[in-house]
């Protein structure tokens, strides 16, 4: 049950880590399951607690809170984007 | 190819020229230059480096000219971005859009640019007298693109 | 020098650099290129001919641009309108806008377009297997240019 | 009291010349005087007739048949114009 996670811009700094290989917890079914976790870390992980504007992707799209993770899945973090 | 994400600068003329190249049928090309401008929220800015998700950043432009592509009829669709950094002045992002007359062409080339800022993944970091300091998205980028929810499809001059 | 009506033909990539070299207020350049088709209505096109109505024909550009700086924010407006005899492929007309931002760029190239393609005193001739014969206007130009008339003038993304 | 009057494109064609210059008669006070005066010479000139889709302009701007005519003016008449 390994995900990679990868963070991107200002949500990277603040974490202190671009990248990493996951193992979901049991009652970790969801991208909104996956971000509470995380958040629970505490301290820096804050970034991610609920209220931050915090956007996520699933195996490279957009994905919303309720959407699925499983196994082998690549999950991104990151801030509302500002390209173009 | 309709997508590229690259370091290197374009040519946007000869971009443009490809878009009706050989194709008699098409009558307009609308396009569009973005470029980095030397203020920002009322800082100067020296430099910007431009971030993005390789892979996905790819997969989100096709994702959107296919939407465009759905939307309107069109006969050819070109999308460039830039990531690195970047100087007041460069180029940043091309978007070209041929079409048989300048009403699809119009609505789709500023339909990909709504998309693109709110849903390609390019992050901003700016270079200012302040420091460096990544840019915040702005509410007028959303409500930019909600628009193209609810408009019709269709529009006058087509 | 923001109108030309002529019958050579141009570079648009030298001409959307223009609209922002040196300016580095510029975030945005939206442009069009209006080209020859080889259908009209059905019919085939082996060339068409362009007349204009000299004098006035730069004047009712000036008109247009002058309008449309009126209307929105703008760094610089771009106006070629060529006259002559023109092939299926060969580039017609075209607009390029600066500004700092997208909507006021894509909203003001637009409508520079649509108040063309009715205020501006071209005709075009076309020449088909069936003989040459004078293109009639088009409503839908006519419902295009009227839109201007009422919508809001600010649009999302400025 | 001359004014210059200029036909352009399908309406040149129809009436067989591209200029002319006109003594205004007593009368003839506005562009729509102007015009039905010059329909009024019947045959080829009905391409100016009422109902015709005509446009004009007084001195190079878009004029409507309200719009006064005065001495010296350079006024023409078109079918639509269609360039672009």
């Amino acid at each position: 049950m390994n995900v990679k996670i990868l963070y991107f811009a200002s949500l990277r700094d603040a974490v202190g880590r671009a990248e990493e290989s996951f193992v979901l917890p049991s009652g970790v079914a969801t991208i909104g399951d996956l971000r509470a976790f995380l958040a629970d870390r505490g301290d820096k992980w804050d970034a991610l607690a609920e209220g931050r504007n915090v956007r996520a992707a699933r195996n490279q799209r957009m994905a919303g809170p309720t959407d699925p993770v499983g196994p082998g899945d690549e999950i991104a973090f990151f801030p509302p984007v500002t390209g173009g | 190819m309709s997508v590229s994400v690259q370091q290197a600068d374009f040519d946007v003329g000869a971009e443009i020229a490809a878009l009706s190249q050989g194709r008699y049928e098409v009558g307009a090309v609308a396009s569009f230059v973005g470029l980095v401008r030397d203020v920002s929220g009322g800082a100067e800015v020296a430099a910007m480096t431009l971030e993005h998700y390789p892979g996905m950043t790819e997969r989100s432009l096709e994702d959107i000219v296919g939407e465009a592509r759905r939307r309107w009829q069109l006969d050819g669709v070109r999308v460039i971005h830039r990531y690195g950094r970047l100087e007041p002045g460069d180029r940043i992002v091309f978007v070209g859009v041929a079409g048989a007359h300048r009403g699809e062409a119009f609505a789709a080339c500023e339909f990909v640019m709504d998309y693109l800022k709110t849903r390609a993944p390019f992050w901003k970091l700016e270079e200012t007298p302040g420091g460096a300091h990544w840019v915040d998205a702005r509410d007028s980028d959303d409500s930019a693109a909600a628009r193209w929810d609810t408009e019709s499809e269709s529009r006058p001059g087509d």
